[in-house]
């Protein structure tokens, strides 16, 4: 069957997204945060610091550390997870925090730490490229100064065909291909890249520029949902210059009585 | 160490508010914050629910499996509570193992449900002596803006409330399709006080908790029963404070109640 | 039956503890300690401090830390327990060191630590309640300055009744209330309060005062064996006046001879 | 502290060079450094290989054990992968469990040869839901100078293509006896780039690693199929350069590979 | 620190008076200090024993436990030996799992008994193959003023000769009954020596062990027999040293063996 | 049957050890490095330091801490090991690092720590030993200060022999004694000595006068193997000067051109 007319296993078409909503700012005691549906996947990203890293052995004298906490809570997985962290964790941390290290200005920020949490508590596949959009957006709305937000998002292959964003059953599929992938939209540069199956160097490039589009859309997705809380936010200071107006006119009023 | 410095001018500022009965938001001494509660907050979780008491947010998920009974009650599944305070949840909280404050929480609101006999351990057999269900009670701190305790609790009981039992064919689970409900007879919650100087408040916020002297977790059910009680700090009480705060606990726990029972109806 | 005439499964009245004895200064190497026996529990406590609390950043400048730590071992319960601290030995630990702040003059001491370690070496219910009054006859031992000493005691339910001071097969039964409780004696301020089982309120606070009755006890032991303590202590100075004396005496009659 | 000025001075030197398509060893941008193979190293062992990768030094183990299979796939033996950076293999390693750049190691590789199919899991059930064979794979970094990827995924390779299955008697293992060589269908090796500045090399050593913004390993078959990938570190690649590391691993994996025919031949 | 100080002042007194042969204590170089034993310390156990050795301070329990025999010795059951330098012994201990002196304690008093033969392990099987005794013996020193491995080595012996056989049913243990005693048929002990200059001196003290160079702890039996040796810190011994410490440990360790006796007896 | 005709599992006589090759300088990161071969075990060593101790609390200002560290490859033996240290690799590390303690001339190089990190990769029986010859070779490639090499060797009994250098089998005898030996050829202290088995005083004798004399053979092989070492090492430095030689005669010779 053609590409365009084939429907995958819940519906979406071969290079469609599932739907994604991403709210910043939801955790009052971080200093960015936010929150991401993607399908399933369910997940919470803070962002604290830049703060002095500890202890000051670790300490770059040249640039921020980059220190990415990815986790899953026990009950976001079919089977139960144990609550200490796993290899999988523990590597998914690595690359996504070097994914993200080449988007922050860490130069400006030299001896200090940039720590970057997220927990996922519901799953369906791609948890880490969502955890990554997330992590993303939180820098953001903790003001860190970034070259680009960083868009993630997986490819991969199914009974035959070249899907973008794998959902769990085409995970599992026997000929499956899951490839995540994060670029810095503006340049295109590919930040985290990881691949397991086994496929052809024209299968996988087809893959890959499959990928790429999907990141694209991811971007808009983060786009959107900041220049909502930007806006939502300027509405909140509008209605706070108009009360302290409202109080220098009353102000102003009762002087002149 | 600034952020320290902070919180001690606010929890003066507290104290002064208290000197006067008043509370630096409004509440009266024995308000609770306006809470929200989601429930089947993960689909991945035989049971969910999402709290957010004030600005505290906490996400306690369930899982049932099938384990081995403890040899000295071989007729009784059981249930484990967890709690994580994530690195997200607070400046100062570390990723790490649960240290003592969080073994603590699990702990009190571990024998709030246990004690009020909510659930029937015996139900939860499945084979005599063999093998039973395990609860597994997760609570995952997300925002900590004070009284981690009733909204653990609250969450562990909404979760509770929505979980259903898996499905088993020759023993094991069958994944993704579920045999009914779990069977929660009793709605145990904590009602936790902080002890300020001579003034005690309900559902302290976080400022109120640099402030507290002690703290006080009373665990009751709808039949007016105390199921679990827990002094934490370097404070004191007096045997009539203490009344008080039972009694009150009483009451006060109803509004979390009547909040669950309209979440579960939908 | 009326509770007056009551006998419990070891014989005991409803309000009547188990037998104690309580002997201070028992390990050389602390600065202050005591052995408790309480029916069949036995114990070890031990006093260090206060002393520099390390590393650094755990320092309060306004008061010592009170660092106590509960500890069972392996052979002292029916069924071997693990060595590693389990989650009950960590929130005993936690309640208990609470419990004794306020007893203590910790704002005398800024950065300091004092640290105290009980170990259970015997069991059979009340251990905490043991450890607890062991801990603080150890702090008087060590010279620490404090406001009253702490004396604690369970009460509970079983069987109907409420009782003072349960044993484990009290505990056992099938409505079983476990109460451990510590007050400072002088003011009665309750400083370590837990409970579990289900209990209304008229029940509990027949409870509670049973427990109040038998702390203050509990309190009288732990006075008399400091009592005996420091006897002992001024009979020995005593002699080793009188033998200074003697020297002194035959050093003046070697002198006029 | 001087040590990390010393390779900051030689990372500058190896850049210079770079910019003048040059390499400080002299080789050209896409040559391995030389390898000797010394398979059967360790008696003890089911399967085992040294590797030796320029001056890096990799021993790498194979121990198959008898297991319970997982719940999810009762019709399939697994293997494990784990690697230890030894404190004798740099100035710079700890003893203690394996961070996160060991982990990161064993996954790598474990996905370069599970993905490749090269062992067939159902092969390794000896009794199917109840007792599979499990590969454990293990790697000891003795001396690390450099692309501890392609050592270690050439280590393991040559392990397992030297590994005997052990004899089964009533389902336990007879010690010291075997019952033939564990079926290894194909080839999958890791070639892994370094990105610097504005070229790429392969097979990085150790002050090329000290240059290096980013790191790309590819995992392949000796029939052109792709197994693996891993982006490591801050930097980034285009598209374009990762299209040509593709190209480069298929062809330069068949020099390891041929090292490694030559070597099991004896 | 101040503490340190005054350690290295006592170490330099007890090295004076070495040198005229004499011991700060005023004991003579082959001296133990006096001892006592009590039997039975815990009721929880099934076997224990309080050693107080001088001002050492020892307490040793004892819990068997039903087990999967090691595979390689289907027919036997085994012992686990334990140390714990609990907090409350020295100002210098801290809680947490046995570091490398605590190890090595508990590995020297379990070679001492292990290789005595004392216990048959091949009587503590319960059924061949899948079910044999494992005993536990677990040492805590509450209170360290010197030669913890002899005040161990005894708690061990008594608490093993103190120590009941749980009654079984079903292959179960029924909880406080028994089946008799255990069966101990030698008394094997450690005794140990502290090199300090060219002195030696059994059974050191605190002081002396501050001040010693290299200590070597010697298991015995009573039949004169060797079943275990250990040298331990950075100093050394000569041969004729060591067997002059071998003849003075088989007549020493003599007394404790009576004092264990006469505790036995009541 | 006589000592003299008797032969072991292996041929060997009672007396006699198994083949050992050592080779210092193997590994180019460390400071010094051996690798050793002794019968079926295979172990590399490395040494680091003298470098400063950290944390620095651990610092001893009078002399360097010898820090030795024994581990074993999952795969060295018959059963696959936990890769986590087991406690008898942690005693084995004591005991080793008290060892070389004697022989290094600590009291140079206070505060600082020397690292010795021994791991094996093939075993059967004496691995304690071999590594400890190991590193002490490794020591010496460090230039390290030493009084003198450690050479080790266990001896034992099996099958009512007394045997020098016992394999596997022959430590699984049920009369089996083993006894690790360590001693400073030099003066012959014995700086390691552990022992499991049981012995009359007589057999011991017999047993440690055995050990002494294998220890005296290792100690010849490490010095054999040093010296190679070193006449390479000399012959490189004689190529490199005559190359500069050579180099400079050309200079020579085009100057005087």
């Amino acid at each position: 069957m053609a590409d365009e007319e084939y429907r995958r296993v819940d519906g979406r078409k071969v290079d469609e997204l599932r739907p994604i909503k991403i709210i910043p700012s939801v955790l009052s005691r971080a200093e960015g945060s936010a929150y991401i549906e993607w399908g399933q996947n369910k997940a919470l990203a803070a962002v604290f610091g830049p703060r002095e890293a500890l202890p000051q052995h670790i300490q770059n004298p040249t640039k921020a550390l980059v220190n990415y906490v990815y986790r899953m809570a026990t009950f976001s997985v079919p089977d139960r997870k144990s609550p200490k962290p796993g290899r999988r964790e523990i590597e998914i941390s690595k690359v996504s925090g070097e994914a993200l290290e080449k988007a922050i200005f860490v130069e400006r920020f030299p001896n200090t730490t940039i720590d970057i949490y997220v927990h996922i508590f519901d799953s369906n596949a791609g948890t880490r490229c969502a955890a990554l959009t997330a992590a993303s957006v939180a820098l953001a709305d903790a003001g860190i100064p970034m070259r680009d937000l960083v868009a993630a998002c997986a490819v991969g292959r199914a009974n035959g065909k070249i899907i973008l964003d794998p959902c769990k059953d085409e995970e599992d599929a026997s000929d499956a291909v899951d490839m995540p992938l994060a670029i810095m939209p503006r340049t295109k540069e590919v930040v985290l890249l990881q691949m397991d199956g086994l496929i052809s160097k024209e299968d996988w490039k087809k893959a890959f520029e499959f990928g790429l589009k999907g990141c694209l859309e991811v971007y808009e997705i983060q786009k959107r949902a900041l220049k909502h809380r930007y806006e939502a936010l300027a509405r909140t200071e509008q209605k706070a210059i108009k009360a302290v107006d409202k109080q220098l006119m009353d102000a102003a009023e009762s002087l002149e009585r | 160490m600034r952020d320290d410095i902070l919180w001690e001018l606010q929890a003066d500022k507290v104290k002064d508010y208290l000197r006067r009965s008043q509370r630096l938001d409004g509440r009266a001494l024995t308000d609770y914050r306006p809470f929200t509660l989601q429930l089947d907050f993960s689909k991945n979780a035989h049971g969910s629910c999402r709290v957010q008491l004030g600005k505290t947010d906490v996400i306690v998920g369930v899982k049932m499996d099938v384990a081995e009974p403890y040899p000295d009650t071989p007729d009784e599944g059981s249930i484990t509570v967890g709690a994580e305070f994530t690195p997200l949840a607070s400046p100062v909280f570390e990723p790490g193992p649960p240290d003592q404050n969080a073994t603590e929480l699990a702990r009190v609101v571990d024998r709030c449900i246990r004690e009020s006999k909510a659930l029937d351990f015996k139900k939860l057999v499945i084979e005599e002596g063999s093998k039973v269900w395990f609860v597994f009670i997760d609570i995952y701190v997300a925002n900590d803006c004070g009284n981690l305790f009733d909204a653990s609790s609250l969450g562990a009981l909404g979760a509770l409330l929505n979980t259903k039992v898996p499905k088993l064919e020759d023993g094991k689970v069958v994944k993704g399709e579920y045999a009914g409900r779990l069977e929660v007879s009793k709605m145990p919650l904590l009602t936790t006080f902080a002890k300020i100087e001579n003034s005690i408040v309900l559902d302290p916020a976080l400022d109120e908790e640099k402030a507290m002297d002690a703290r006080l977790s009373i665990g009751t059910t709808e039949e007016r029963l105390i199921s679990a009680m827990q002094k934490g700090l370097g404070g004191s009480f007096k045997q009539a404070e203490i009344e008080q705060c039972i009694d009150i606990a009483f009451e006060k726990s109803e509004e979390l109640r009547d909040g669950l029972r309209k979440a579960l109806k939908g």
